[in-house]
């Protein structure tokens, strides 16, 4: 199955042969190969954001019987380019009363923590930039470190609004930081493995949103608050901290965190779609199109719950993630315990 | 009780999602004004005005300025009939008080202008819509 | 104070006895007025008379009690000890009439700007300013 | 900032330091120009002052130099989402005046027009609080129903928003048999919509979680401030001046005055959702028993009421609107004070804020529907 796998592992090995024909250096094919990768990556995050930005915008208007962007180019499908244009050559401004270093290292580290996730997800059978056996581990605690980038974002920003927001991020990113690993610990139980293609392969024939219901659902709202959207989105919570941690950000900054924010959002339903929904197994189609369909389902969702729910309150949002969902995960957890116990017997 | 709530507005967005959009596009597709429409500037028919300044009176806020003059027949003629946009409340008085109907609203209302003084409407040399 | 004059629903009142005169309408158990709907002023020329607006949700009855300082010296008591919607009104009167209400908590300017406008719009002295400029109408 | 002073001595029973938050005058979810001013210890508020006046035009002043007649398009100019009701308190207090009888059509067709800009008003209302608690959709569905209302005067009285269309004596013009089509056409609509918003806005969990139990007041402070309107009556208290001090031919209609029980922010929303349809059956009502006639009384062109004052209240979306005028004779008030509901009611901003959190503040604010066009003059 690997071997008839998909155009890009080819066009991997195309790039590093010739590489290795031209220099005779396999040190420098290997690089190359890798720089390649990273690349790639760029280029799916920067695209999907493109991507996205303008997609929420069509379904958010669709939700709101509205027409959306349809101005410029067909659909007004270049309105995102024109909105990059606009941050790219905007001014940037830094507010005289902020701490310089930390304020713009702020959005660069978040960034790259975003971006950094994308090493371990599989988007086809053999396309993926580290198959790590800590895959999911990997995941989740450089997933984790957007906290600190927003906390210094916050605090740097010497705004009280941005400090609010900062303090929210960290308790809200902690709190359920935990309950979504539980929920990921059910299928590392049942495949045995943190390796993102065993996962994969292992759902070959039954995803594990058929046998890991309730941790799909943990995971699915933990998720939404990792990312900070609705209703989760109390870090940026726009009636009523303006823009939390990013109310001092304004041009190419800002959409630094904008498209931090997109990519965890795409990272996650990645992560989604490789554990729950059977990662690039479907019949048919080329594995990363099966992907691409079932990240694109995943964002959809969140979007739809964006424009749909209400913003839960701070203490809501606490109680809500220590006393249902930390419970509801561990209780997931020893269920799948037993059931692997009465099933598959350790040998 | 819990979920369902969710549930609900879910389907209302989803349903929504895929009905017709409410909105209209605008320098396109223009809504009617009505047939009652206050708004836009003051369209002055020079021939029924009779320059008895009840406009001028009824305004609340001062809109309308006007100056006359006697003629040789002893009639009084308009010299100067001004429609001052920025301070008009379109609150309908003039054209109502009117004992001629020599004033209407136009049809227009996209007023904005780069400076103030385009907005001082100068109603004796406009026919129509004043811009 | 008694059931004839309030029966007319209009009571004249003195700044001395003012305090006095609206807490025994608002606890004396037969009028029980227990809601203060508005506190205004008018500028009667020599006068300046305070209005008080009450209002009974028991009996559903209104009375207006009107009690006149000079303008000269205007100083009354507050009534904000006995409804707190004085907080707001009498904050108002002394925005726009100069009235000072003594034993007011918090006598800030409420709808004029941090240092007051500088006269006090609804007295009868202040004249409105005409337009000026390019506004000038008729 | 930080070197603002407290006036508590600063530290609380934890040790931690309360600190200012300027909310306002230019925040999301703030209506119009309120600036409120937070005391926060954490995301809990201590302290919550209101700071207005920042639309401040001087109304009151402004109707000296007027005629009566001529003060009508400031009125619009008060609560802005409800001019009807600002335009029927102003003229039915002149009318009270100069002692003018109104013609029975136009009666029914200020009924019809004041309890239609009640549901629109209400309408946004329920936008604007869905946008404050973050459901961002809710607002585009209250909009466009508010939409079909607005059509429907834009029809009666040419004007969307600044309607002038009642008149001392009456009504400006007559309503056609196209706007009684339509409006018929949008009361048999209005269930459905409102189903929508049961399904999108109240019955999502997260909405009530977010307003239920929230800022509970002792009914006796909102009595004492003055509070009126929808506020006062969810905490319990049945006074409706369309009931209790019936005006114009208010006296004639079958319908509930809505109450609640506990005075939560829950109940201060619903209550205005249950409005709505109560006003729908006064509007059907009133259709039903619309008379032909007249719509405007003879009414000299000149108004000069004799020597004296008068006070009238009407029950506007937001409270209790009464208008105070003194008259010296002439044609112009001598004194025109203006008994605002917003102001009055954003006196109890401190007393609901008091230990909620951030977040509940825009709830609060929300919930209060504060129009600074009112509260200011």
């Amino acid at each position: 199955m690997q071997e008839s796998a998909s155009l890009w592992v080819g066009l991997g090995r195309v790039i590093k042969q010739a590489v290795l024909a031209a220099t005779g250096a396999p040190w420098v094919a290997e690089l190359v190969h890798t720089l390649a990768g990273v690349v790639g990556i760029l280029s799916i995050i920067l695209l999907s954001a493109l991507v996205l930005v303008y997609l929420e915008r069509k379904v958010c208007a669709w939700m709101q019987m509205r027409l959306g962007p349809n101005r410029l180019g067909p659909f007004g499908m270049f309105q995102t380019i024109a909105d990059i244009i606009k941050l790219m050559t905007k001014e940037d401004i830094q507010p005289a009363q902020v701490s310089p270093v930390m304020w713009g290292l702020a959005p660069i580290l978040l960034f790259m923590a975003a971006m950094t996730t994308y090493a371990v997800i599989p988007f086809d059978a053999g396309v993926i930039f580290a198959d790590l056996n800590i895959g999911i581990f990997f995941f989740v605690a450089v997933g984790s470190q957007a906290t600190l980038p927003m906390l210094m974002a916050g605090w740097s920003s010497n705004n009280k609004y941005a400090m609010l927001g900062g303090m929210r991020t960290v308790a809200q990113m902690i709190s359920y930081e935990i309950p979504l690993v539980f929920s990921l610990l059910g299928v590392v139980m049942i495949t045995g493995s943190m390796k993102m293609s065993d996962i994969v392969k292992a759902q070959e024939g039954l995803w594990f949103i058929v046998t890991q219901p309730i941790a799909f659902l943990v995971y699915l709202i933990a998720s939404v608050a990792e990312t900070n959207r609705t209703p989760f989105d109390l870090v940026e919570a726009e009636s009523e901290l303006v823009a939390g941690p990013f109310t001092e950000y304004s041009g190419m900054r800002w959409a630094y965190f904008f498209l931090a924010e997109y990519a965890f959002m795409v990272g996650a339903s990645c992560i989604a779609a490789t554990l729950f929904l059977g990662g690039w197994n479907g019949p048919f189609l080329p594995g990363w199109i099966w992907f691409f369909i079932k990240v694109a389902a995943m964002i959809f969702l969140f979007m739809w719950f964006r424009w749909t729910f209400p913003r839960i309150r701070v203490d809501q949002l606490m109680s809500f993630g220590w006393k249902v969902l930390l419970p509801l995960s561990i209780v997931n957890v020893v269920v799948t315990g037993i059931g692997l116990w009465l099933f598959f017997p350790l040998v | 009780m819990f979920g369902i709530g969710l549930i609900k507005g879910l389907s209302v967005t989803l349903r929504r999602c895929f009905s017709k959009p409410n909105t209209v596009e605008y320098p396109e597709q223009r809504l009617p004004v009505g047939p009652m429409f206050r708004g836009g500037t003051l369209d002055l028919n020079q021939e029924k005005c009779i320059a008895c300044s009840l406009c001028a009176l009824a305004c609340p806020n001062n809109a309308i300025e006007l100056a006359t003059e006697k003629t040789e027949s002893g009639k009084k003629a308009l010299t100067l009939y001004r429609h001052h946009m920025p301070v008009c409340l379109f609150c309908n008085y003039c054209v109502e008080a009117c004992p001629t109907q020599a004033i209407h609203w136009t049809q227009d209302y996209e007023m904005s202008s780069l400076t103030y003084d385009e907005q001082i409407i100068d109603c004796m040399a406009a026919k129509g819509g004043a811009r | 104070m008694n059931q004839a004059m309030i029966e007319t629903g209009v009571v004249e009142s003195t700044p001395a006895t003012l305090l006095a005169d609206l807490q025994e309408l608002r606890d004396n158990a037969s009028y029980r007025f227990d809601r203060l709907l508005d506190v205004t002023a008018v500028d009667r020329g020599e006068t300046l008379e305070l209005v008080y607006r009450l209002h009974s949700l028991q009996t559903n009855r209104d009375l207006v009690v009107k009690a006149s300082i000079d303008p000269a010296k205007p100083e009354i008591v507050s009534v904000s000890g006995l409804w707190e919607a004085a907080l707001f009104g009498e904050r108002e009167v002394q925005d726009m009439f100069g009235v000072v209400f003594t034993g007011h908590p918090d006598p800030r300017p409420l709808l004029a700007p941090e240092d007051g406008f500088g006269f006090f719009p609804l007295r009868k002295n202040y004249k409105l300013p005409g337009r000026s400029g390019q506004q000038a109408g008729r | 900032m930080a070197q603002l002073k407290l006036e508590h001595n600063g530290v609380t029973a934890c040790g931690t330091e309360l600190y200012l938050l300027n909310m306002g005058p230019q925040h999301p979810s703030t209506h119009g120009v309120l600036r409120v001013l937070l005391e926060l210890d954490g995301e809990t508020v201590v302290q919550a002052t209101p700071v207005m006046g920042y639309l401040h035009r001087g109304l009151e002043k402004l109707a000296e130099a007027r005629t009566y007649p001529q003060f009508i398009p400031y009125t619009d100019r008060l609560d802005y989402v409800s001019s009807m009701c600002n335009n029927l308190a102003y003229c039915q207090t002149v009318e009270k005046l100069i002692g003018a009888e109104v013609p029975e059509r136009a009666e029914y067709i200020r009924v019809i027009m004041a309890e239609l800009n009640r549901i629109a008003s209400h309408m946004l209302f329920i936008g604007a609080t869905a946008l404050d608690l973050g459901g961002m959709s809710g607002m585009m569905y209250t909009f466009r129903d508010r939409e079909y209302i607005l059509d429907l005067f834009n029809l009666a009285s040419g004007s969307r928003l600044t309607y002038s269309y009642v008149r001392i004596g009456g009504v400006m013009n007559d309503i056609s048999p196209e706007f009684i089509e339509l409006l018929r056409k949008f009361l048999a609509d209005l269930p459905g919509m409102l189903t929508e918003y049961d399904n999108l806005i109240n019955g999502n969990e997260i909405f009530q979680a977010r307003l239920k139990g929230v800022s509970i007041v002792p009914v006796g402070r909102l009595i004492s401030q003055g509070v009126t309107g929808p506020v006062l009556r969810a905490s319990g208290i049945d006074y409706d001046l369309r009931v209790k001090k019936p005006y114009g031919i208010y006296n004639r209609f079958q319908f509930a005055v809505p109450t609640g029980s506990v005075g939560d922010n829950w109940e201060r929303y619903l209550m205005r959702v249950l409005e709505i349809s109560e006003s729908a059956k006064i509007i059907a009502q009133a259709l039903e028993n619309l008379p032909e006639g007249p719509v405007m009384a003879k009414i000299a062109k000149v108004i000069k009421p004799p020597v004296g004052e008068v006070y009238h209240a009407n029950e506007t979306p937001r409270g209790e609107l009464g208008f105070h005028i003194v008259s010296d004779g002439s044609t112009k008030p001598y004194r025109l004070h203006i008994r605002r509901p917003t102001f009055y009611n954003l006196g109890c901003v401190n007393a609901l804020c008091q230990g909620v959190k951030i977040a509940d503040v825009a709830a609060v604010l929300a919930v209060l529907d504060p129009c600074m066009g009112e509260a200011d003059a």
